[in-house]
């Protein structure tokens, strides 16, 4: 059966699956048991499965990271989560050193698959350190998994494919598109696999290769392109690391030209590794340079002078021109 | 003195009046002058009447995510009184009287939550530093103040404020320990409002209250009627000496209640009752004060009326000129990030401009 | 009992025996039979010579870094009578008694500390985590796996470890926290042997003690004297019976000295003086315990001699063997990395059996 | 007055000046004291300028670096030790939420000067976590810059430039040669600035741009490749962020190639960077595919398998080879 979903609702509804059919699956973090998260994507779920098996933990992120290392040692699934983005950076020695090491270290005895989801991204006229983009931080630490889904369909199939994973999963849901897209979503559960992007948008000029919030853009600037007689091609990357260079590689082979896109900033973003990597692999292809759309090397500005950083169709679409006409 | 009596081993909370603003306890009863306490209720409510004031601005979508102070204000309103210029003040983001009191303006603080970063460039603050969000992340900076403070030999002190959520951060501890080894000048003041958003009290935490905690570090420590005006300015005060006499750093548990939402986004019927919201409406602390000075003949219903009609004019005005800012210039989200700007980051400042007149020709 | 007696707000150690092995403090003697008593005192003997054996090891280069338990061999060997096969250890890097009584062997050590990752894939040992390297870290994996005995009703105890450098962590702070909060069957023992590397106690933190500290989270704490295996052993065991009756978490501080170098890197001659390291040579567990069986009888001078030549042939057997057990598959270093591994890091692999083909081929 | 130093030396000699002439600039850190650091670094500072400017602190990198943030705002000039890179992971929250931010926070009202010093990378026979180079995760904060010498000369006059910032530096310290280069050095003042990276080879072919302990494997490699009549120009990189494209970009104008060497695992690490915005700027003049070598995308194993992980002038003599014949 299918209904309509925004992102929360798709989310609720993977985890609402793994719960029920995975006793070894505990969800906490701050604030998402009584109250079901701020973002709401938790409601109802205490109710359904208990307090012992989704609760509030205390505000403390090292030690949310840090005893889930430990239920999934002794064989729990936990999904945790991270009230912001910009908050889960108490964590990062626990993730660093330990969830994502713990298979290495013990060659392979302990596992620490778990999945850490978290909203992150701007555009929602929030206080400071509620609109990092901090995937490429993440996704350079071997042993974790990157996953950023797009649609409320991805979210709900990369979840539970997240969760059923062996492999620790860095799960960021971009919260600007929370609510703003709504989708039939099948109600049964299926997954979709980590590590695969998927062409969403064929076209023969350009290659954009994007993710989470900035996959509407993209779509926008393509519309704007193709009153100019440009066809794109729109890649969604859905996980971050591994990047599945195949796909976009085969794409670049045909369009001749790339441009990344993503709301983090710019340098040492995921965007120089994609662009660096296809260059490696299709240098031959190219016919322009890989380009960048992004956020600028700063802290994201707050509410008022936040619509300067934010990367628009606008922005994509001055790229898209500049790259074709090279 | 009241740091022996009040040893947080007791499990003695520290009161001075009770709900209806009688002494139950005059052998601590500040001396303070009938002015300086008036003096602090009228702060108290100028602080109560802005965020009132700000909720309803909110619900016009004329400001973003607040956080108010409601029912909290004796806290801020304490420490106002016995605060000094040279002193620091290293705030989280529910102390309005106390940036006030420091010299922050309303505009100031409406600016901020307007979305404008010069919101807290105080511009008549010294020694005050902005809002802290990561929570408990601030308080090793007053410690590193403290530092500097008793490196220097000078006469200043640092307040610090934190909630009862964020004293399970890591960042807390850390805190609290560098500042016992050290011996620092720093006060840190915990505002128990009995939640973290929607978590309770008793999940943060197995022990008996903070205050107890000052034990793990060495420290003085004193939990205290958070509500009671009295009673927390006696604490700051004593600790605001004892500090300045070199004894080192104090830990103030002030127990309270966030009688409003945790922001403007959050909304607590989903996680408390009723009745324990109209149990802490008794111990209200404008409401005990109030009781006091009219006992005293200092004030009446009338005066207070006239106040907040007052008040509320110049909330107005200052939130209207806060509103009438106007844009900042674009180089203002560049140029702040580095002292020495580098090469690369100029060029995307200049890369931008072109693509903002680009887009405009192209009329997009 | 001893909770009661001991509570840290006394600031009283606790104690059975004096330095010289004399009970001093009979009431709380644990019931505990002389076979046992003996074995105790031999793990600790067997831990002891394999330190001076490695310490020649590695003055030989024959092992890297090691950090050896020189003075400390009573809590590990306490903790090793009581630990069951069922109970999880989560340990730092300074507790060889416990990882051999938990199933480890020495040969599995030395791999280690020879550089092989293998040697913290504990054949034998159920229920035993690596070690920990970074600091303090390793306490919230222990309050995890608390929860999940908790949850699937288990009966089953986590003994973790951690040094007084640790106490200053974050993490020492949210794991405690934690634990209170979720009553959660760990035993943490803070081995209090007085430095982190060259920091002296006193550095780390204003608070008498450690065990005080248990006051922060509402859990059990003692001071317990670390050199005395009797009072070692009470603390352990009623600790492990209060946490199997659901009782929650306990703190313990066990007072030791870290007679050797932090590591065999370190030189303590630069930070402590010899006064200080005699007049703890006084209080040797090793020492003291021996005083005890010598005077019961129940062991000689002669006995240790022959005992110590048998663990250095079984020490140095199980140290060739480790030597000897020769180069991993070069897959070992990718394969473990990923349960599912990316074709990046495949290829990567591929890559490079690639250039030592042509490494080889160019003579190179 | 010219003295033969070591790395050690070198960055003593730095910090010695900077205490001597200016009473704002203090130095702690675990084991800096008494005992001058674990790789002596800090050796007889404590005795020369006493316990209240070089000290001890307790074990809490969070605490250092939060706490450093206050002095700093205070008006101190904090120069902080990290005892090993992989240490620094629990000071993350405080570096990328204050030490990075309060400027911008501030709109400039307050400055976090300050200098965050630590040894990295891999080489020396240490336990788990000793080994690590993260310095692309800290060359992605915007508001920090990041800085790894790779001479004596180099770390003392980068060193005094970094103390002398107004912004916040992170140092790190190739500790594997920290006495394993030698060389005759300036015992009085001098600077070497921040931001610029230097040809310390000229040649023709192709161009690595490499830093720290890789510079000298890269010299090593440029050995074997003139034996195959390769000329190879070496850019020192000396600045992680920001880059000094402008050296790199004219050098591959000349030699048309370009490859990045660094011993940190390879996705989303700083080769990806540099390739891709030479890539982006030079566009035209590049013969063969940008390429990397760099450490596997795995954990650095433990001593016995570390050799595998390292970059040998081997395996960067192997891509020059296949670089310069692509
Ligand atoms: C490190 C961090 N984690 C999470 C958050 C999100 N958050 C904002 S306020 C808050 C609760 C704070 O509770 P408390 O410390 O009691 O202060 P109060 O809001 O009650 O004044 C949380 C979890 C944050 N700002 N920082
Ligand atoms: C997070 C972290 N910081 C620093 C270090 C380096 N280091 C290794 S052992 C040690 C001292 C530990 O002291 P303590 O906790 O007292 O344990 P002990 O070595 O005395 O057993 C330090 C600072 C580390 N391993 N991890
Ligand atoms: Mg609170
Ligand atoms: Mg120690």
């Amino acid at each position: 059966m299918k209904q309509i979903m925004n992102m929360v609702n798709a989310i609720n509804n993977a985890l609402d699956i793994k719960l029920a059919e995975d006793d070894r699956v505990i969800v906490y973090g701050e604030d998402v048991g009584v109250e079901g998260g701020v973002f709401r994507v938790t409601e109802g779920l205490q109710k359904k499965y208990g307090a012992e098996r989704v609760f509030d933990s205390p505000l403390a992120e090292s030690g949310i990271a840090g005893t889930a290392v430990g239920m999934a040692v002794a064989g729990l699934k936990p999904v945790i989560e991270m009230q912001f983005s910009g908050f889960a950076n108490p964590a990062f020695n626990q993730v660093v050193s330990h969830v994502s090491r713990m298979r290495n270290r013990s060659r392979g005895k302990y596992s620490t698959g778990m999945v850490i989801r978290m909203p992150y991204g701007g555009g929602i006229n929030a206080l400071e350190h509620h609109s990092e983009s901090l995937e490429a931080i993440w996704a350079h630490i071997p042993g974790l998994k990157v996953v950023i889904p797009s649609t409320p369909h991805d979210a709900k199939g990369l979840l539970i494919s997240a969760i059923e994973s062996d492999d620790p999963i860095w799960f960021m849901e971009p919260k600007r598109i929370y609510r703003a897209i709504k989708q039939e979503v099948e109600t049964e559960k299926f997954t979709v696999p980590i590590g695969k992007a998927k062409v969403i948008q064929e076209g023969t000029d350009v290659t954009i290769v994007a993710y989470g919030a900035m996959i509407r853009e993209v779509q926008k600037a393509s519309v704007l392109a193709k009153k100019e007689g440009i066809s794109v091609e729109i890649i969604d990357l859905r996980t971050i690391y591994p990047i599945d260079k195949e796909t976009i590689v085969d794409s670049v082979k045909k369009t001749g030209r790339i441009i990344t896109v993503h709301e983090a900033i710019r340098t040492f973003g995921v965007g120089a590794e994609i662009n660096a990597s296809i260059t490696e692999e299709a240098f031959l292809y190219l016919e322009a340079p890989p380009k960048r759309v992004t956020g600028f090397d700063i802290i994201v500005p707050l509410p008022k002078n936040e619509p300067h950083f934010m990367v628009t169709p606008e922005k994509i679409f001055y790229e898209i021109v500049r790259t074709v006409k090279f | 003195m009241i740091f022996k009596e009040y040893d947080p081993i007791k499990k003695k909370m520290f009161q001075v009046i009770d709900n209806d603003g009688k002494v139950i306890n005059p052998k601590y009863m500040p001396e303070i002058s009938d002015e300086l306490v008036l003096k602090a209720y009228k702060d108290m409510l100028f602080a109560r009447t802005s965020d009132l004031m700000i909720l309803s601005y909110q619900r016009q979508g004329r400001i973003f995510t607040y956080p108010p102070n409601y029912g909290q204000e004796a806290i801020s309103g304490a420490v106002a009184q016995v605060m000094r210029k040279e002193d620091w003040l290293v705030p989280a983001f529910r102390e309005m009287g106390a940036y006030l009191a420091k010299g922050a303006s309303l505009k100031e603080i409406f600016l901020y939550f307007m979305g404008y970063e010069d919101g807290v460039n105080f511009k008549n603050a010294e020694n005050f530093l902005p809002y802290s969000v990561p929570i408990a992340s601030q308080l090793p900076h007053a410690v590193g103040i403290g530092y500097e403070i008793k490196y220097k030999k000078k006469d200043q002190i640092v307040f610090t404020f934190v909630g009862d959520g964020g004293t399970s951060e890591g960042d807390f501890h850390e805190a609290l320990n560098f500042a016992g080894v050290w011996n620092a000048p720093v006060i840190f003041i915990v505002q128990n409002n009995q939640y973290g958003i929607s978590t309770p009290f008793k999940v943060q935490t197995a022990s008996e209250g903070i205050a107890i905690k000052s034990y793990a570090y060495g420290i003085k420590g004193i939990q205290v009627d958070g509500n009671d005006f009295f009673a927390m300015y006696k604490a700051v005060k004593e600790s605001h000496e004892s500090a300045r006499r070199g004894e080192g750093p104090v830990l103030i548990e002030a127990i309270t209640y966030r009688r409003g939402p945790h922001t403007t986004s959050d909304d607590p019927t989903k996680y408390r009752l009723n009745a324990e919201e109209e149990a802490w409406a008794e111990k209200d602390p404008l409401k005990r004060l109030k009781a006091w000075l009219i006992d005293r003949e200092l004030y009446d219903e009338e005066t207070e009326q006239k106040l907040i009609e007052d008040y509320k004019k110049e909330i107005d005005r200052q939130f209207i000129e806060a509103e009438n800012y106007g844009p900042v210039p674009i180089e203002d989200i560049f140029k702040y990030t580095y002292a020495d700007m580098p090469e690369d980051l100029k060029q995307q400042m200049v890369e931008y401009q072109k693509f903002l007149q680009w887009k405009e020709a192209r009329g997009l």
